[in-house]
């Protein structure tokens, strides 16, 4: 699965990651693993004002990531 | 009803000039341009903004947040553009432009698009100074000026 | 702080243009066009507006606008232009810009010039019609925009 | 002494006319004269919403014009 990453998760992690996910796992489980896996955005990674988006739109904690190609995480907003 | 994002800087006289040659006999025009400040509220040197954004979801939002505005006040015609990219201080990042047949729609409409654009729109803001880089959230008096118009809010 | 009386059409957007090339670092702006409507309230062809002024007292009242404005808000800058004379249908009367640090300030010191302006600027307004001319005092809803701002009003 | 008109004044009387002021004569007897004379305007004349404006100044009903060369009348106004 591609992980996108945009705002400050891009600057550490870079535009785009890929993991595979695992059978029957949800958005907290992947964000336990990924913040394993990169422990310099393991804050953000865990951070629920950091959103999880899947097919443009945003997705709770319990969503299931099978048969998803990707999913996005979105850090607090600043626009204007 | 005019949104678009704007990878280039523009000029808001121009934009303003356009959105009146548009009108059909509306009385008030109000605008507001937000301009990259040369300090950040450090007071460090602000070499360049940059703005992240997402290929679709951005544009969605600023749709969203015009049509918001214009379901909700008597305008009869806005436009928002929004850069994206890198900004140099000095250049303008936001134009709204809203009219309407009397001041107070326009007024209320462009307030609450910008205070909408601060928390809503699907930027990520990142302040380049000679000591690093930061990235931006909205402070507290952004939150509280987008409750104001007390709908759900968007927050955590 | 720029204020003028206009006797002849001007451009809204190159005093846009102008007004923030003069500005030193300010990150909002917000300004107010209104512009003279083609039909009056009862549904009638406008053909002209007239603003009637006093050769002092007129641009006084604008000043001392302004520089409430500037006293009571955050603004750095400000500019008034309003016209007299006659005006054609799709004119701007009366253009109206505030620059601040932060956006609240910039809308808040707009909206407060208009509001003034239109109960306690010196002019006097007619709107000429195939059927006649009318002489406009501010509604009740101008008076009660005024109050907002809760100083002594000054409506008799 | 000169009487200047504004507004919609200005369309009935004029842009001036000239009336001598009486001895101790006030704002508002001067009101009341004038309204006389132009039978067309005495509403606004009598109206408190027009406000008499003597040296660049609004005065009040009480105003002794003696010693003055201008008074002026404004009807309410309507700017923006």
């Amino acid at each position: 699965m591609k992980i996108g990453f945009f705002g400050r998760l891009r600057d550490s992690l870079g535009d785009e990651r890929e993991i595979a996910a695992e059978v029957g796992e949800t958005v907290a489980h992947f964000r336990i693993r990924l913040a394993a896996l990169y422990p310099q955005a393991a804050h953000d990674l865990l951070s629920l004002r950091v959103r999880a988006c899947v097919v443009d739109r945003i997705v709770g904690e319990d969503f299931l990531l099978g048969g998803h190609e990707r999913i996005e995480f979105l850090p607090p907003l600043s626009g204007g | 009803m005019s949104v678009r994002l704007a990878d280039e800087r523009f000029a808001a006289d121009r934009e303003l000039a356009e959105f009146t040659a548009g009108l059909t006999g509306e009385g008030a025009v109000v605008s507001f341009l937000g301009i990259a400040r040369p300090r950040a509220s450090s007071g460090e040197k602000v070499e360049r903004l940059v703005l992240d954004h997402h290929p679709r979801l951005t544009l969605g939002s600023l749709n969203e947040i015009a049509a918001a505005a214009r379901g909700r006040f008597g305008i009869s015609s806005l436009r928002i553009v929004h850069r994206r990219g890198a900004v140099s201080p000095g250049e303008t990042i936001v134009f709204v432009a809203a009219a309407a047949e009397h001041r107070r729609a326009a007024f209320e409409a462009a307030d609450y698009m910008m205070d909408r654009l601060k928390t809503d729109a699907m930027f990520w803001k990142r302040e380049d100074t000679p000591g690093g880089s930061r990235w931006i959230e909205p402070g507290e008096e952004d939150y509280s000026a987008r409750e104001r118009w007390n709908e759900t809010p968007c927050r955590e």
